[in-house]
């Protein structure tokens, strides 16, 4: 009886706390910035090191002064990769936390998803996820007003991988993807501009994510004999694939990874499979193969080194698309305070802002800001990529 | 008798009034009528599933199928055919009906744990065809531009509209679900939930109460989908996913099998707990809500729900105590 | 022939019931006259419940036909047997433990009185009327068998006597033309067993033909016109009272069985 | 590069269905162990599979322990894991229903995700191979020695359970709670003993299992869900407390998966086993090898 006893005692008193914790403590004179990842849940591998990088950068910024004096205060929360909690959790970071602008979410469903809210309540939103529909309303054929986002589009990365297979003279290929957002999306794209480099798609396979094994779809895809490989995925599949791939003895189709493949831990992970694989990488995943005059190199360059030093694991390229959000509103906050229109107004004016993934510049029909010469071409190497020209 | 008192129906209606009301004095929970919102819109598949889990006895793990047939109806028709918004939640409460009554046919003659997993299969057969049409859903990126529900011209566009709007209906549904209840269907229900063979031989048509209790709670689902995706004025499969379902199930459990009221306040403690509460332990917060979970399944085997009986309990012990 | 039909409400036709080539009851053949209390009494396991299960459509029989007031039935699913006017209480009491003393015999009403579901949602004033009706003839067969003062209580809640008593009136509130009671007089103590008893034959004067399994001889032998005896599935006896308790064969199969 | 034969193709899909379905055959014995004594589905079996991968890796890769060393030290501490969920999640709850039991497990399962992820991270993590990675080629289909490994275990699991269950006192008296518990303790039988054992087992299966798939799959924190369902789908398959049967199951389950998304749609493999699934239910709703008999015992 007393057992129970307790027990209601504290479920009620969850509901009490519930009222009272968390009191909107804002400091006085600091600049609030809002953001919302994925940081645990089923993307937790683009939330996670975007939640890493924004709070290291932050930490960094109030240590050097903060923004013309005033402090950088981060308000970040978690949407589990889930429509409903972002929606809340944007529209919460909105009415109550009252930030400056928003930055995240680290998905494209969850980022199609607050569109909406940042329209409603006026408030700058850049968006860590990958694709062009975030910046692109289908109604009017320009972007959404207040809504802008880092990652270069996956059309970006189709168009440098079926660049490098033209110039390889390459044009039967097979195609594999996740049945997640990210490969859906690739998948699309992939499909979408075949035709415009003459790509002849012979198969097109999918998996789960939480898939534990790819060896039937790769064994039809050797049954069709292409002459390469794209697969389309990120987190642990992508490294199955290559292992696959490797084990049924298919290195004479060449194997393509998309920029999800961007992290040092999956050359690893793949144990030796992954030598010979292709893929399209951003600036800040090849930041020591950059050569000394380029505009990237000290800025990727700072950034892997002070991330690889707190966090003591390789560098992903999600990292750098939430690095590229927040210094992109910082610099807006350095140059006009905390003035959403104004803010809105200086991103959609940047030019040529140096950041991870390249060199940024918006206009009013562009609020994604990069071109495909984001993405450079590497190959597996050893445990390491090597640029290709 | 289960008669359902009407005054803790108004109290209950008079709280959801002058919530917005309340929570619009205090800055910190400003933004709860959002989560109402939800809240509101969790509440019409839970007061449905209690109805079928809770009084029929029947097992559900499938019932974010029907919440997204009617999301993914009223979203494809008004985003891509223009259709009037209400009529596309009319037809989408139609398609989840007959979706019901085929699945249901066969599956609702199975039982206990089998009845589980047919209800498991059919939940992510239908998130699998939700990925997989892509012509149709947007696929895994979900499809946007759906636009709000307006009624002669007045729009649902605040949180504070759309609020009203929502709660209402799960008024409405609530007192049809009670008077269900205390009618002769309610009695029926729970007599197949204590003893199929006793209920039958009393002339109690097992299988057509099973189908009919099984495609209300399908419709209830998709008619919470359309409020869903008019809201968010987005959809995408995760929304729908075996993790839902289960969710769903925990609301009820939480709140109380055998009880309506349970339904409600397992939604409204989950969601809030998964929305907002458990934000302050960030890393933890799934620990926490496995552990809260845990610890009330081992504690309250009839969820919140039995809270007040628990309360009387103690009364009753310490009065006989005194004596 | 129609005489005959008027004359008997129950007729069994070469029912035979296998499970899994176990043969339950075979080829049995007997009818149940109109008004009367028949018992049928056999060593455990002679097929009795199975006969009552058979009979009230639990299952169907693997051969032969069950006739109810000539019409054949066997082939009926329970509910459209219980709504043609039979009905039944179980070995093992079956009460809806969750629910009230009075809404388990309400829930006995189900054939006669039905709302549609739409129409009990919206509490049409049809449906309360309705509600209102059954609740009073549930009250009227808790004064019947004496349970009345007892109509809030939780059916899980009374003592094992009165709970084989709710089940008799669960059975009654369908108003059946065929009663079917199994062994309402087991576990309970002598004076609940009179009282049982003469529930039974109260219920057989109101024109209520009864067909009873029961160990309890005494009772058996006390309240019934007719006897019939199963063993192993087979009938080996039937007849009045007095010519049953002498057949060689009854004794046979109850002694053979002790000893 | 030659092109593959049909022949080929086809072989190659049915070895990968065995060695997927091997992994779904031992979660769904592990689920029927549990279910046998106690009725509970316990939703937190794919966990087991989770941390017997993870804590593999962590004895093996990260402790430096020999093969020999870790993989009982492995299944010895998932063992453990399993006793402790009996003792603090199971054996508490006071007059349980089977719906309260499974929201439970749910809630272990939540519980023990969320540990892995705050002790190993959201990284996935590599096994080497037990026995190298140099493929085998077998008229064309090209053949992981780990995937030997998988089958293997499957195999070795299954017989030291049937002499487990026919041939020690243990074993006759865990049979004996699963057919009948009251009986079995009137019998002296120590029925809470034998529940706390069929988790033990359970969980030491579910290792295994974790152990002999990472080296193919990767394994991280959140793999344990999507595993138990299909795993809970090859038990129901095969018709639960039945074991050949949940072997069976998940052999099926796997084979279909792999032919299905060979031969017909990858996108759409999952559906087709439950497809399959649903219509054997709906025309054996005791699953394959299920008996109705003991399905009407269960309180469940």
């Amino acid at each position: 009886m007393t057992l129970k006893r307790i027990s209601v005692i504290i479920t009620i008193c969850f509901f009490a706390i519930g009222l009272l914790v968390g009191q909107a403590n804002a400091l006085e004179g600091s600049y609030k910035v809002g953001a919302v990842f994925s940081v645990t849940g089923r993307a937790s591998f683009l939330g996670d090191p975007e939640k890493k990088t924004v709070e290291m950068l932050a930490e960094k910024i109030n240590a050097t002064g903060g923004i013309k004096g005033k402090k950088l205060e981060l308000v970040i929360y978690d949407d589990e990769g889930d429509a409903t909690k972002c929606n809340l959790a944007v529209e919460k970071l909105i009415t109550r936390d009252k930030v400056c602008a928003v930055i995240g979410p680290s998905l494209s469903g969850p980022s199609l998803a607050v569109i909406s809210v940042a329209e409603k309540y006026e408030t700058p939103l850049v968006s860590c996820a990958a694709s062009y529909k975030i910046v692109y309303d289908e109604k009017t054929g320009k972007p959404y007003k207040w809504v802008f986002k880092t990652p270069q589009s996956d059309s970006m990365a189709v168009e440098a991988i079926y660049t490098h297979l033209k110039n390889r003279g390459i044009n039967k290929i097979a195609i594999m993807s996740v049945t997640s957002g990210f490969g859906a999306s690739g998948r699309s794209e992939l499909i979408r501009l075949a035709p415009e480099f003459n790509m002849n798609i012979v198969a097109d396979e999918k998996y789960g994510p939480k898939d534990t094994d790819m060896t039937a779809q790769l064994t039809k895809i050797k049954g069709v004999a292409p002459a390469a490989i794209v697969n389309w995925s990120i987190g642990p599949t992508q490294v199955t694939v290559t292992r696959n791939w490797r084990d049924l003895g298919m290195a004479g189709i060449t194997l393509y990874q998309s920029h999800g493949f961007g992290s040092r831990k999956n050359i690893e992970l793949a144990s030796g499979a992954a030598e010979g694989v292709f893929c399209p990488l951003g600036a800040c995943n090849i930041a020591e193969l950059l050569p000394a005059n380029h505009l990237q190199k000290s800025v990727t360059m700072d950034y892997m080194k002070n991330y690889m030093a707190k966090h003591n694991e390789p560098l992903s390229s999600f990292g750098g698309h939430s690095w590229d959000a927040l210094m992109l509103v910082v610099d807006a906050l350095k140059s006009v305070g905390c003035d959403k229109a104004a803010i809105r107004n200086y991103i959609e004016n940047q030019k040529g802002f140096v950041g991870q993934h390249g060199l940024f510049s918006f206009s009013p029909d562009d609020h994604n800001g990069l071109t495909k010469d984001a993405f450079k071409m590497v190959i597996v190497k050893g445990d390491d990529w090597a640029l290709v020209d | 008798m289960l008669r359902i008192a009407k005054l803790p129906i108004a109290v209950f209606a008079l709280f959801i009034i002058v919530f917005p009301w309340i929570a619009r004095q205090i800055p910190v929970i400003e933004h709860y009528t959002n989560i109402m919102v939800f809240v509101g819109i969790y509440c019409l598949i839970t007061i449905g599933l209690s109805l079928l889990m809770g009084y029929a006895g029947q097992i559900s793990i499938g019932h974010a199928a029907f919440f997204g047939i009617g999301a993914y109806v009223s979203g494809i028709l008004t985003a891509k055919y223009g259709m009037n918004a209400w009529a596309c939640m009319v037809i989408g409460m139609a398609i989840a009906a007959v979706v019901a009554a085929l699945v249901g046919a066969p599956s609702l003659k199975l039982k206990g744990h089998y009845l589980a997993m047919a209800t498991i299969a059919f939940g992510i057969i239908v998130f699998i065809i939700f990925n997989e049409e892509i012509e149709w859903t947007g696929g895994p990126d979900g499809m946007s531009g759906i636009p709000g529900l307006s009624l002669f011209g007045f729009e649902f566009n605040s949180v504070k509209r759309y609020y009203y709007l929502v709660w209402g209906f799960v008024l409405a549904v609530f007192i049809f679900t009670v008077n269900v209840i205390q009618s002769g269907t309610g009695r029926a229900l729970r007599a197949i939930h204590a003893s199929e063979p006793a209920a039958s031989a009393m002339g109690v048509d097992v299988f057509r109460f099973k189908i009919l209790v099984f495609v209300y709670s399908a419709v209830l689902a998709s008619l919470a989908g359309s409020f869903y995706a008019h809201y968010l004025n987005f959809i995408n499969p995760s929304t729908f996913d075996l993790f839902f379902s289960v969710k769903l199930l925990i609301m009820i459990a939480l709140g109380g099998m055998h009880s309506i009221w349970g339904a409600i306040v397992g939604t409204g403690l989950i969601t809030f707990l998964s929305n907002e509460w458990l934000r302050y332990f960030e890393e933890f917060e799934i620990i926490v809500y496995g552990a809260i979970l845990l610890f009330v399944t081992v504690l309250l085997p009839d969820g919140l729900a039995g809270v007040p009986g628990v309360v009387k309990g103690w009364f009753r012990k310490q009065v006989s105590d005194e004596r | 022939m129609s005489a005959d039909i008027e004359e008997n409400v129950l007729e069994l036709q070469g029912v035979i019931v296998t499970f899994g080539g176990l043969m339950a009851l075979s080829d049995l053949n007997f009818k149940v006259r109109r008004g009367t209390i028949k018992a049928i009494i056999g060593p455990n396991g002679a097929g009795k419940t199975t006969l009552f299960n058979v009979i009230t459509g639990s299952f169907p029989p693997t051969e032969g036909t069950v006739k109810f007031k000539g019409r054949p039935i066997q082939h009926l699913k329970a509910h459209k047997i219980a709504a043609l006017g039979i009905s039944r209480t179980f070995q093992t009491v079956e009460l809806f433990g969750n629910m009230t003393v009075i809404e388990n015999v309400m829930l006995g009403c189900h054939t006669k009185i039905r709302t549609s579901f739409m129409a009990s949602g919206f509490a049409v004033p049809q449906s309360r009327r309705k509600e209102k009706q059954i609740e009073e003839s549930a009250l009227k067969i808790l004064k019947f068998i004496g349970l009345a003062d007892k109509f809030k209580d939780s059916a899980d809640s009374l003592p094992l006597g009165e709970q084989k008593l709710l089940e008799i009136g669960r059975a009654l509130a369908s108003e059946p033309e065929l009663i079917c009671l199994d062994e309402p007089a087991a576990g309970l103590n002598e004076t609940e067993t009179h009282v049982a008893s003469s529930l039974i034959k109260a219920i057989n004067a109101k024109g209520t033909t009864v067909l009873l399994v029961e160990h309890d001889m005494k009772v058996v032998m006390n309240i019934s016109n007719e006897i019939l005896v199963l063993n192993y599935g087979e009938k080996i006896a039937e007849g009045p009272p007095e010519d049953v308790r002498n057949s060689h064969r009854v004794i046979d199969a109850y002694l053979g069985g002790v000893a | 590069m030659e092109k593959i034969t049909l022949a080929s193709q086809l072989l190659q899909y049915f070895i990968t269905g065995l060695t997927v379905g091997s992994v779904y055959a031992m979660v769904a014995v592990g689920f029927n162990i549990i279910y046998n004594v106690t009725e509970i589905i316990n939703f937190a079996q794919g966990e087991f599979v989770m941390l017997g991968g993870l804590i593999m890796v962590f004895l093996h890769v990260a402790m430096g322990l020999s093969l020999i060393l870790a993989f009982p030290a492995t299944i010895v501490l998932v063992t453990l894991i399993g006793i402790l969920i009996d003792r603090l999640a199971i054996r508490p709850i006071r007059c349980p229903s089977v719906l309260t039991l499974i929201i439970a497990t749910i809630a272990v399962s939540i519980i023990i995700k969320g540990t892995a992820s705050f002790i190993w991270g959201k990284n996935p993590f590599d096994l080497p191979a037990f026995s190298g990675r140099n493929p085998i080629n077998i008229l064309g289909a090209v053949i992981q020695p780990q995937y030997f490994w998988v089958i293997g275990f499957l195999v070795v699991t299954a017989v030291a359970l049937s002499i487990f269950f026919d041939r020690t006192i243990m074993g006759k008296a865990m049979s004996a709670c699963a057919d009948n518990p009251n009986a079995a303790s009137l019998v002296g039988i120590n029925v809470k003993q034998m529940v706390l054992l069929s988790f033990a087992l359970s969980a030491a299966i579910g290792a295994v299992a974790g152990i002999t798939i990472t080296p193919i799959s990767l394994m991280e924190y959140d793999r344990g869900a999507m595993l138990a369902v299909k795993g809970f789908g090859a038990a129901i398959l095969g018709g639960l407390g039945s074991f050949p049967g949940a072997i069976l199951g998940g052999l099926i389950m796997g084979s279909i998966e792999s032919f299905g998304a060979g031969l017909i749609s990858s996108g759409y493999k999952d559906a087709f086993a439950l497809i399959v699934l649903l219509v054997i239910l709906f025309f054996k709703p005791s699953g394959l090898m299920g008996s109705v008999e003991i399905s009407r015992i269960k309180r469940f």
